[in-house]
């Protein structure tokens, strides 16, 4: 784990809300992996406090590039956004335990909702280089936020997506197309199931998972202080697990089955 | 050179900056960011007799310039803390301040008398005043009697250095800072969180799920100055100040209101180098103004 | 278009935002920037008996997100503020509140006696919890029995609406705010300032020249939340209140949390238009959420 | 009074510490006056949270220009110095009651120490333009904080420079100047004396005053929150008079020889 000063290469801008940033730590793109999580001071002094939580959205090992892909929610996002390339960023991590990739399966499900889309990409380039067959079911409620499908179409990805203004793929809720593809393999043991995004996708997604053979990971948000495990302020419930886990620590990937949403 | 050293009790710390309980989990986790080593103390996680999940979630939300927490002293209680956790501490060479609390007296002496005599356990720190437990807990830390009679019964329980951690949260400090004095502290630590609350005007709930928890962070500062100084009139002990500090400087500002040494909370969340931070600031300090002893610094504040 | 009135006591004010006493002046000095008809109420700096000149310099610094003052009630007197200063808010209209202080019971019954009779004051609001004057002061906002007292005195004098201002300096606000209800208070303020210090590490000096000062601004804000929110567990009068807030969403927290109204202090100072910015932050949040009548929000917290 | 946010047009480094801000308001431009000051919130948000009491330098009332010069000491003038061209400064002003300069007097004698260089150009340009003659008397500890004095020079005014360093003008204090500046002239009546400065050079300033047999004023500094005399934060002892008075509006100016300093 590292804490570091990294500069910044870009900024990008996918729609008014959500937007791309880029910059080099040769140090975190050795060691992070899907599903981790940096832990980032949007700006020195007082205001806001606390470090943001962004997962990795994907890594380039070659150049010891990383990027962030996030929506501006409120202060720290809106300070973030209007950081410009040669800005230093305070980076502290990789953080938390990122997806398990071992183990016995070859069909990988994907599930991302929102900003939920924002660790899948490393998550499907790690898939990808295991020889892994990924589906992508991706909602957003704006089909601007759906960018970057072509490549990974290209390298054999069944993406579908869903949109809730309909202006991109399936008009509604990404459930549905869940739903839709778990009529036909629910019960097929050589899938893994993956899902990111905002709790109240995770909750349904949850039903959905618990009529599967197959076993699910999914990535929690939770408020932040330290991110290291220390101030036992990110708690959730696991199934029989008599204590809080930490989602900073423990996660923030979790079985999917296990979690007790709703404290 | 600078002589950094200073003495709190029986123990004498080789510099002033130690980590806050509750902030820097029980030693080890910071490890890879901090060495551990360059501290001049540690304090572990309040311990209680039995292990506790704490309160529910959400526990921490973020205040303009600080934060507001209520944990409810989630800890693994006294077994694992010996068994488990201290023993990650012996590499390390710096002191070790066991926090502890309970919620009657006699919890507290038994939880005492059980740490105390583990030998990576240089000290006890008592939580007299946590505010996000429901039973007990604050009302140790805002009655002077009471007090009185949980630090005596404390003190016989060890010949270690006995620290009581106060809160800010009453009229006034002085008649606690006395009451823990006479009751055989060897020295005082202030403050512990603030108490307060915020609502998400959205969702309309509160941002705490126990709805009133502590404040900490730069927000606290002038509150815990204060409380330092007015209890630097009121007893001899040493103090530890506590509260907001963010750099050298900061803790400079406590030296100079009467505190001995200073910990370090909320800053070890902001910055995982920060509590190193603070201490390469005072040495700085001390250099540019030419102190040759840091202890020089204490209750410095020219009264004009 | 929502409802905003809002009663306090005997008033009814045409919004729920005024202005924070020792932060607007008389009334009429921020008029360049604020239309004061726009106001829900205007609090007057504290007028004591006698003229004050208040403390030595400096009087104020700043700090994280907030800043101290020990202006200690300089202000022009009794005599002055009715025949100069009232005067002057004649062609407005908006609620004016006058704030009043005093050493002894007696002090204060005579001062409220002067002015309650002016036409042109609407409310009186009683400062028990000032922490920068020597004499009394702040001894009358933490003992519940001589805050009783002193309430039934003043409420003695006048038949118009007594707002009582607490301070957050207290172990427990409840019996406090139970006691200025049964001296007969109409409504209650809270908080005033929280008792704060800073010393300035290279002269050495304290950064006020009392040493201890009140610190205001969002710092305090979620202290003075937690205190409006007990204060509405413990009494029936409408709450108005008051610390660090510095936008409409703020307003509306302490609203949700049980105040009836709020006050605008040091963000006067940062923004001098930021009291109507904190209205127009209200509207817009009523607008949005479909809030027919502003009073709807009072103690709207979801307990969950 | 006003309360704009202006664009800045241009931030200049006169040496490592000291920066000369312009920015544009035409409604200050057109009430500003010398010796009084603007008030500055820094950034947006709390940190830092009061404003910053500047001193108008110098206005162009042709362009609306409005310039600043000002050290870097604390955080707040730091966040000054970082912005750019086109951002916009949160001005309040103009405030305070400047420089008299009505009334019979017919030479300005005026001495600035550090800082206190920067009300100086604006008191001067208004001075010229009523046809007074001008001597000023300027000091600083570092040479390269000397600059535009050249434009005085040709316009008739008697610039005399001490530099602690020694690396201008006379090698010492503006004082020494000013003692043998009124070796012939404190009892001419036709000059009156202006000072801007910190206390340290205001104190020996003042008791050269108090030997002379013209008026002098003085530009006061103090920690301000308000700005508009509200607060009562910022007072200072005026002989026989019993009240404190505001700098912030009964100021930033008084007579030199009334101010009883030392509280
Ligand atoms: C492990 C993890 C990974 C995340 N990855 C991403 C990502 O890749 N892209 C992305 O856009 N968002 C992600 N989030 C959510 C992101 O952290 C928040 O949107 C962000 O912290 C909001 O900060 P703010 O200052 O803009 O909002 P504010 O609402 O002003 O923040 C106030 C406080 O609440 C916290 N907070 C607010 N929303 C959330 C949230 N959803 N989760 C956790 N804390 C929150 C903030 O960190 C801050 O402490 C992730 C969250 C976690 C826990
Ligand atoms: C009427 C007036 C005009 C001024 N004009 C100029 C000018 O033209 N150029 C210039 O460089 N400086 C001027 N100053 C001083 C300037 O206001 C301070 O240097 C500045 O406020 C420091 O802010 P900071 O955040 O960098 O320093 P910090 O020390 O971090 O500030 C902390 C607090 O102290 C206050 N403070 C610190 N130093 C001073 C000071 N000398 N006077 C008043 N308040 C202070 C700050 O405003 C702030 O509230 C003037 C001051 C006054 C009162
Ligand atoms: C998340 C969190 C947990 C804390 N837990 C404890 C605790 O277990 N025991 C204790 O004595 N103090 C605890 N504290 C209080 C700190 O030790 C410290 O007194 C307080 O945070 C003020 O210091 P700061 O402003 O530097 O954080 C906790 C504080 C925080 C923020
Ligand atoms: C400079 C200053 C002067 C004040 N003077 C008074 C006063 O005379 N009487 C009073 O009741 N409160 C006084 N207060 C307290 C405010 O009215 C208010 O209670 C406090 O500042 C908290 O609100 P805020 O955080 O919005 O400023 C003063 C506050 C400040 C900052
Ligand atoms: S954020 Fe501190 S324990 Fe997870
Ligand atoms: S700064 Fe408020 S009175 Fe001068």
């Amino acid at each position: 784990m590292y804490s570091e000063q990294c500069p910044i290469d870009e900024q990008r801008s996918i729609t008014e809300s959500v937007f791309l940033l880029s910059f080099t730590s040769r140090a975190i793109a050795r060691t992070g992996r899907p599903g981790q999580f940096l832990h980032i001071r949007v700006r020195t002094g007082i205001d806001p406090l606390l470090r943001r939580p962004l997962s990795i959205h994907r890594i380039d090992p070659q150049t010891g590039q990383i990027s962030l892909l996030f929506r501006v929610v409120g202060r720290g996002t809106r300070l973030l956004k209007d950081m410009r390339p040669g800005d230093p960023l305070d980076v502290m991590g990789p953080l938390g335990r990122g997806f398990d990739l071992s183990g016995n399966f070859s069909r990988a499900l994907i599930v991302a909702g929102g900003m939920g889309g924002a660790p899948v990409f490393f998550l499907i380039d790690a898939l990808l280089s295991l020889g892994k067959q990924v589906t992508l079911l991706w909602g957003v409620g704006d089909g601007r936020e759906i960018f970057g499908t072509d490549e990974y179409v290209r390298k054999g990805v069944d993406v579908r997506v869903a949109t809730e203004d309909g202006s991109l793929g399936h008009r509604g809720y990404v459930t549905e197309l869940l739903d839709v593809f778990l009529k036909t393999h629910a019960q097929d043991q050589s899938f893994r199931g993956f899902v990111c995004g905002p709790e109240c996708m995770l909750l349904p997604v949850q039903r959905f998972a618990r009529k599967t053979v197959f076993s699910w990971q999914a990535s929690l948000e939770e408020r932040m202080a330290c991110g290291v495990g220390v101030c036992q302020g990110c708690g959730v419930r696991i199934r029989n697990q008599a204590e809080y886990r930490m989602v900073c620590k423990d996660g923030p990937v979790f079985d999917l089955k296990e979690i007790l949403f709703h404290d | 050179m600078t002589d950094l050293t200073v003495r709190i009790g029986r123990l004498t710390l080789k510099n002033p900056v130690l980590t806050a309980s509750g902030t820097f989990g029980y030693g080890p986790e910071y490890a890879d960011y901090v060495d551990l080593n360059r501290l001049g103390g540690l304090i572990t996680k309040t311990i209680t007799l039995e292990p506790r999940g704490g309160n529910p979630m959400p526990r921490i939300a973020e205040m303009p310039a600080g934060m507001l927490n209520s944990i409810g002293l989630a800890n693994v209680g006294v077994e694992r803390y010996l068994a488990e956790k201290l023993p990650l501490l012996e590499k390390y060479e710096t002191a070790v301040i066991a926090n502890l609390a309970g919620s009657t007296v006699e919890e507290y002496a038994r939880v005492v008398m059980k740490v105390q005599k583990h030998p990576r356990v240089d000290g006890i720190e008592v939580n007299v005043s946590c505010p996000n437990v429901r039973k007990g807990g604050l009302a140790f830390g805002t009655d002077p009697d009471v007090l009185c009679e949980l630090v005596r019964s404390v003190r016989s329980e060890t010949d270690k250095t006995v620290i009581v951690k106060l809160s800010p949260n009453v009229t006034d400090i002085r008649p606690v800072a006395m009451a823990a004095a006479s009751g055989g502290a060897d020295a005082l630590s202030l403050i512990n969180t603030v108490m307060g609350m915020g609502i998400d005007i959205r969702t309309r709930k509160p941002l705490i799920s126990r709805i009133t928890a502590g404040l900490s962070g730069p927000a606290i500062k002038p509150i815990a100055m204060a409380k330092v100084y007015e209890a630097a009139q009121a007893v001899d002990l040493p103090l530890i100040g506590i509260g907001g500090i963010m750099n050298g400087e900061d803790a400079v500002e406590f030296l100079m209101a009467g505190a001995s040494a200073v910990q370090v909370g909320t800053l070890n969340f902001v910055d995982p180098a920060g509590c190193l931070k603070v201490l390469e600031g005072i040495e700085t300090f001390c250099r540019e103004q030419g102190i040759a002893k840091v202890s020089d610094l204490v209750g410095a504040m020219d009264h004009g």
